[in-house]
């Protein structure tokens, strides 16, 4: 497989256009079908199928696991951050339209939506693909 | 002060006192001298409020609410008082006694013992002054529980078969007399104790009565009626003390306490009588006095033949309140104390023997008397107090009892008490003939025995003399006692 | 209500879900800070929960719209007398388990994987609070996920490696019955169209005679009844209480049970209603029967184990029952004794858990003929555990105690004297095998002499266990504090006020 | 027999989830390997992914989404595609401990089926 060059081209070339299309459909998720769910996996993809044609040092290089880490408290802590700063503008948690009114900007709704899908997405991209990369790479554990 | 202070403080100075039992367990003197403490400072308690029990009045607190129909609730009326001051003076001679007792032995775990001996106290004082059936019940199952490892003390595979068997029983009597508080609250709406009785006006059939009052008698299991009577010899292999506890201070006194409760301040001696629940019980009671008198005379060791005697002697209690009349009760609730201070001193007398000669079968006493003549004396004379020879309180209630029967008009009963009679003393007579008169086997067999300690023989000769002085003094305070209960109890209209 | 107050129930769990992560990563940094941070987070729930029943105690009910959405778009959360009580037991409990698992963790768990395992104990505390506080049926199911998740990898987590087995069919087990209670939501949402428990409750009686709302209901009672281990349905309790590590076994029989029961009693009371449940099939009656079966045979089953921790795991079976029999029963005072008894349990059991957990800690032993004599190494200890099972048997002015004579006072009010006679039955069963572990502690000769005295455990391990014990006492003698909120709880249930 | 056809020629979706389902759940009961029975467990949740997908569907209906003024369609429900996608969420996230505990019993044992498992742990 580490000599075949067609799918090591190929993926080489199809990874930017799913990472693309997963950036996509999270920030389309405020409108229409979407969000941070599908894109945050639709995402990860890109890991697994670079990790079946270059292997996991490649992928663990680009992506390791304390980045992982990084990432999936990151996206959490925007989600909760989103909800919470709500509160602080007398609003319910991930009352939206509290911060709206009471900075008088249009149309900041659809942008706190924006906001936490794409929360969404980073923390389900990283967990996705801590999953694959952990269950695949048992054996070089590093312990917590 | 407060007068509902002192019940209170009658149940938590023992339970400080196991506390502090605890806290000096390492100590030996402090630790036994705080139990004296304890016990002395109780009876002094439970004396106080003597003077107001006797002038007809009543003490009364509220602990804490507790469940619906009952709440944690103390009340002090002369029926109860008779029950503190057996259990309060008892534990004094009983304290002084046992500290002798396990120190001459040597026994392991004596503040384990103590401790659970001061907690056990208390929850006797808290049946006897608990103001409904809800605070009696906990009170009760606490006794239960707490004397339980006084029973298996010693720790023997025997022990612990006895203790098994004496859990099952008093568990088991526990639970039908929970569900009789239960059924009692769910027909009336209260489980306070009401002089006279309160289900009468429940109106609910007579069956369902009757079946709660069976429940009850199960629930007083600790009474040891026939054929429920099983867990007291089986719990003989506990040291003496606590035999002595179990007979004549707390355990089974709290039983016979229970079933004079429930007769006269639950159901009341009319209705009693409407469901004929008086010759359930004189059936009851008279099959087991004979039964365990005949039993009694089988016994060679001596523990075990005082816990068959114990068991017919209660029922003498029960036959008492069966008669339903004033004389019968009266003789019944008297017989109470002037059992346990006749029974005390019996089984001090076999400890004395276990302690002085280590002997425990009466075969092997012969002639004992002439190295222990105390201890030998003063068992005769209480063994003759249980038969009901004066000069000894045992024959007051004993006539009491009589007259009782003869009031009702049911000469087999009287017809039982002097059958048994006849029978207690071919039970005891052969102790004492044994005991002083009989020679020892051969002439080296008294070598190794010794009269019993000082501290031993006080108590006997306390629970004795007591005895004695109630024979001519049984108003002081006893009777007076007995007759404000069932004047309280029965109003107007018993024969 | 203030405006602090209001804003409580989120931050319930949002606060300690970030407290987790910060954990995770302070944890990863150096590994001591995890379990400040978790203690930190619970005590701060336990603290958020007290003030929430404070403010519920006087029969008001605290709505919250997250996101500002009123149902049925947006997810409600509802604080009333009952969730808060249950929350506080709940947290009480978990704090102190997490108190003891300051060096009881230890005992099972590698220190590698210290921060992961209170990282993971912290979301399990967390989901049951998101359990208790939801007022969305669906939302409810994604909590109790939450929360299974975390159990089953918890389980899973401890050296023994009998665990990973337990674990799996836990997990196994525990996953069909989240199936089947997610189905019945979406039968009960096809039926309504809102899967608002409020909303529900409103709309369903013009739904009831309808075969999907029936198949809804037997669904999620099965589904429950699989989370509670309501006998016959208990089998992956026995191996995953045992084979847990021992403050896992802990919070679980304590909190998530305790959590899974009050969303049942929820579900069936607040949802379906009670005339629901009496009026459109026998379902009372057959829980009766099944509870009394359950009490009796659970009591049975535990008599004959050997080892401690399974004794007392099917001695959860048992009590599990009595929860059951306030269902079977239905009235005020039964459902009152059976939301004392969620309380009384969680606090008896933890109790003797710890203590199972401590032997182990000090000695080893899990078998409990193995126990004896230990009452002269660890006096506290069996003191503790002695006075944890005399609740547990009943014994009185014990809170165990309270809750049994609540249960028998409704069954006798209701008729039911049978059912009355097999609850007290099981509490002499209850007694068999409490006094099998007690007679060997006390009274059992001490095998090797040369262990010494001193096996008492660490401090941190002790005040738990001595807060515990002492509470089944005292919550007994004042039983009146808890039957404050009891009271109007069971009466809110049956849909008086 | 007219009714009956009736019945099924609507109801087949549900009819073939609850196929489904059982297929799951008899994968859950019966199979020996821990991993199929993991792969049952799949099975079985997706069954119910597709009864709530299958409910929530109106004839006709379009993906909800906001059109512009002037403009109608019929929309399917959205809220159950909403919940099912948490659904899926949790469902991944079982799947995912599942295996990792599969994987730690057979780096104990070395076995991954329930009869090999129940032969070590009699021989220890």
């Amino acid at each position: 497989m580490r000599e075949n060059v067609v799918i090591r081209t190929v993926c080489r070339l199809f990874v930017p256009f799913i990472q693309l299309f997963a950036l996509y459909v999270i920030v389309h998720g405020a409108s229409g079908p979407g969000g941070g769910f599908q894109g945050g996996v639709i995402f990860a993809t890109s890991f697994i199928l670079l990790l079946i044609a270059f292997g996991l040092p490649c992928v663990r290089g680009r992506f390791g696991r304390s980045w992982i880490r990084a990432y999936a408290a990151c996206g959490i802590i925007i989600f909760a951050g989103v909800g919470l700063t709500c509160i602080l503008f007398s609003g319910n948690f991930l009352e939206y339209a509290a911060i709206e009114t009471a900075l008088g900007i249009p149309h900041l709704q659809t942008l706190m939506i924006d906001i936490v899908e794409a929360g969404i997405g980073i923390t389900v991209m990283a967990v996705m693909t801590s999953i694959i990369l952990d269950f695949v790479g048992k054996e070089e554990e590093e312990p917590l | 002060m407060i007068p509902g202070i002192l019940p209170l403080l009658a149940i938590t100075i023992p339970l400080a006192a196991a506390g502090l039992i605890i806290a000096t367990g390492r100590h030996m003197n402090l630790r036994d001298s705080v139990t004296l403490g304890a016990a002395a400072s109780m009876v002094m308690v439970v004396l106080a409020m003597l003077p107001e029990i006797l002038a007809g009045g009543r003490i009364g607190i509220t602990l804490v609410p507790l469940l619906p129909g009952g709440d944690l609730a103390l009340r002090v009326d002369a029926l109860g008082m008779i029950f503190g001051l057996v259990a309060s003076i008892l534990w004094l001679l009983n304290s002084l006694y046992s500290i002798g007792y396990m120190r001459a032995l040597k026994e392991h775990d004596q503040t384990r013992f103590y401790f659970c001996f001061a907690i056990a106290i208390a929850a006797a004082i808290g049946i006897a002054f608990s103001a409904n059936l809800v605070t009696l019940y906990v009170f009760y199952e606490v006794l239960t529980l707490i004397t339980y490892p006084l029973v298996v003390h010693v720790g023997t595979p025997e022990a612990m078969q006895a203790g098994r068997k004496y859990l099952a029983y008093l568990l088991g009597g526990g639970i039908c007399l929970l569900a009789a508080t239960i059924l009692t609250y769910t027909l009336t709406g209260t489980t306070e104790f009401i002089p006279g009785g309160f289900l009468a006006g429940a109106g609910a059939a007579a069956l369902s009565l009757q079946v709660i009052f069976l429940l009850y008698l199960g629930g007083f299991v600790k009474a040891a009626w026939m054929p429920f009577h099983a867990w007291l010899p089986a719990a003989m292999v506990a040291p003496t003390p606590v035999s002595a506890f179990l007979h004549a201070v707390a355990v089974v006194t709290a039983g016979v306490f229970g079933v004079v409760r429930v007769a006269g301040w639950v159901y009341g001696v009319d209705l009693m009588a409407d469901l004929g629940l008086g010759v359930l019980l004189a059936v009851i009671a008279s099959f087991t006095i004979i039964t365990a008198s005949l039993f009694a005379l089988a016994q060679d060791n001596l523990k075990r033949r005082l816990a068959y005697s114990t068991v017919a002697q209660l029922s003498y209690i029960l036959l008492g309140v069966s008669m339903l009349s004033t004389a019968g009760l009266t003789g019944a609730v008297i017989h109470i104390p002037f059992h346990a201070f006749q029974k005390i001193a019996l089984f001090f007398c076999a400890g004395a023997v276990i302690v002085g000669a280590g002997r425990e079968n009466i075969s092997d006493m012969k002639g004992i008397g002439r190295k222990m003549p105390v201890t030998a004396v003063m068992c005769a004379a209480a063994a003759a107090g249980i038969c009901g020879l004066p000069p000894f309180c045992g024959l007051v209630s004993k006539v009491y009892l009589s007259i009782g029967a003869v009031q009702a008009g049911e000469l087999a009963l009287l017809g039982v008490i002097i059958v048994s009679a006849v029978l207690n003393v071919a039970y005891f007579f052969p102790i004492i003939h044994t005991m002083i008169i009989a020679r020892p086997s051969d002439d080296r067999a008294l070598d190794t025995v010794t009269e019993a300690p000082l501290i031993m023989l006080v108590p006997i000769i306390l629970a004795v003399t007591a005895s004695v002085a109630f024979f001519f003094f049984p108003a002081v305070p006893f009777l007076d006692l007995a007759e404000i209960a069932i004047a309280d109890m029965s109003g107007a209209g018993l024969p | 209500m203030n405006a602090v107050i209001s804003q409580l129930p989120p931050l319930l769990i949002v606060v300690p879900i970030l407290g987790a992560l910060l954990a995770l990563l302070l944890g990863k940094w150096k590994r001591s800070f995890a379990y400040p941070i978790t203690l930190a987070m619970i005590g701060f729930q336990f603290a958020v929960s007290l003030v929430l029943m404070e403010s519920v105690m006087d029969g008001e009910v605290i709505h919250y719209y997250l996101g500002g959405w009123p149902p049925p778009l947006g997810i409600e959360l509802v604080i009333d007398s009952f969730n808060s009580f249950v929350l506080v037991v709940i947290l009480a409990l978990a704090l102190l388990t997490a108190v003891w698992a300051r060096e009881g963790a230890d005992l099972d768990i590698v220190p590698e994987k210290r921060v992961s395992f209170f990282v993971v104990f912290q979301l399990l505390v967390t989901g049951l609070c998101g359990m208790a506080v939801t007022g969305d049926l669906f939302n409810l199911y994604v909590f109790l996920e939450i929360s299974s998740i975390a159990a089953y990898t918890l389980v899973a987590a401890g050296r023994n490696p009998r665990s990973l087995i337990a674990g799996f069919n836990y997990l196994i087990l525990g996953s069909i019955a989240a199936g089947f209670i997610v189905l019945g939501i979406g039968y009960l949402y096809i039926a309504t169209g809102t899967l608002n428990m409020g909303e529900l409750a409103v709309m369903l009686p013009a739904h009831y005679g309808q075969a999907t709302v029936y198949a809804a209901f037997l669904f999620m009672m099965i589904g429950f009844s699989i989370k509670v281990a309501f006998f016959p349905l208990h089998l992956w309790l026995p191996d995953a209480y045992t084979e847990a590590p021992a403050a896992v076994t802990i919070l679980i029989a304590t909190a998530t049970s305790k959590v899974t029961a009050y969303a049942m009693l929820r579900v069936i009371f607040s949802v379906f209603t009670l005339q629901y449940v009496t009026e459109s099939f026998p379902v009372t009656e057959l829980v009766l029967i099944i509870a009394a079966v359950a009490i009796i045979a659970g009591a049975v089953l535990a008599i004959a184990q050997d080892n401690l921790k399974r004794m007392l795991a099917y001695s959860s079976i048992s009590q599990m029952g009595y929860i059951m029999f306030a269902l079977g029963v239905a009235n005020q005072a039964a459902l009152a004794g059976g939301i004392l008894h969620i309380m009384a349990h969680a606090v008896m059991k933890g109790c003797l858990f710890m203590v199972a957990g401590m032997i182990i800690y000090r000695t080893g032993f899990t078998a409990i003929r193995q126990l004896s004599g230990l009452s002269r190494r660890m006096p506290v200890a069996c003191a503790a555990f002695a006075l944890a099972g005399a609740s547990m048997i009943g014994i009185p002015p014990t809170i165990g105690f309270m809750s049994k004579y609540y249960l028998v006072l409704g069954a006798v009010v209701a008729g039911e004297y049978l059912a009355a006679a097999v609850l007290l039955a099981g509490s002499l069963l209850a007694a068999v095998y409490i006094w099998k572990v007690i007679e060997v502690m006390y009274f059992g000769d001490v095998h090797d002499e040369d262990l010494g005295g001193g096996l008492e455990a660490p401090v941190s391990m002790m005040v738990p266990v001595i807060i515990l014990a002492a509470s089944c006492l005292l919550l007994g003698i004042f039983v009146e504090l808890p039957l404050e909120v009891v009271g109007p709880a069971a009466a809110m249930l049956l849909g008086g006020d | 027999m007219e009714n009956l056809l009736a019945f099924i020629a609507t109801r087949y979706i549900y009819i073939m989830t609850i196929i489904l389902m059982m297929i799951g759940l008899y994968a859950l009961i019966a199979k020996k390997n821990l991993v199929k029975k993991v792969i049952g467990l799949n099975i079985f949740q997706t069954a119910i992914f597709l009864f709530y997908i299958s409910f929530s569907d109106v004839d006709g209906g379009t993906a909800p989404i906001f059109l512009p003024d002037g403009v109608s369609a019929t929309y399917v429900n959205p809220i159950p595609h909403v919940l099912i996608l948490t659904a899926i969420v949790v469902g991944l996230a079982i799947t995912a401990v599942a295996l990792a505990i599969v994987v730690g019993i057979y780096e104990e044992y070395q076995v991954t089926g329930e009869d090999g498992l129940q032969e070590v742990m009699k021989r220890q």
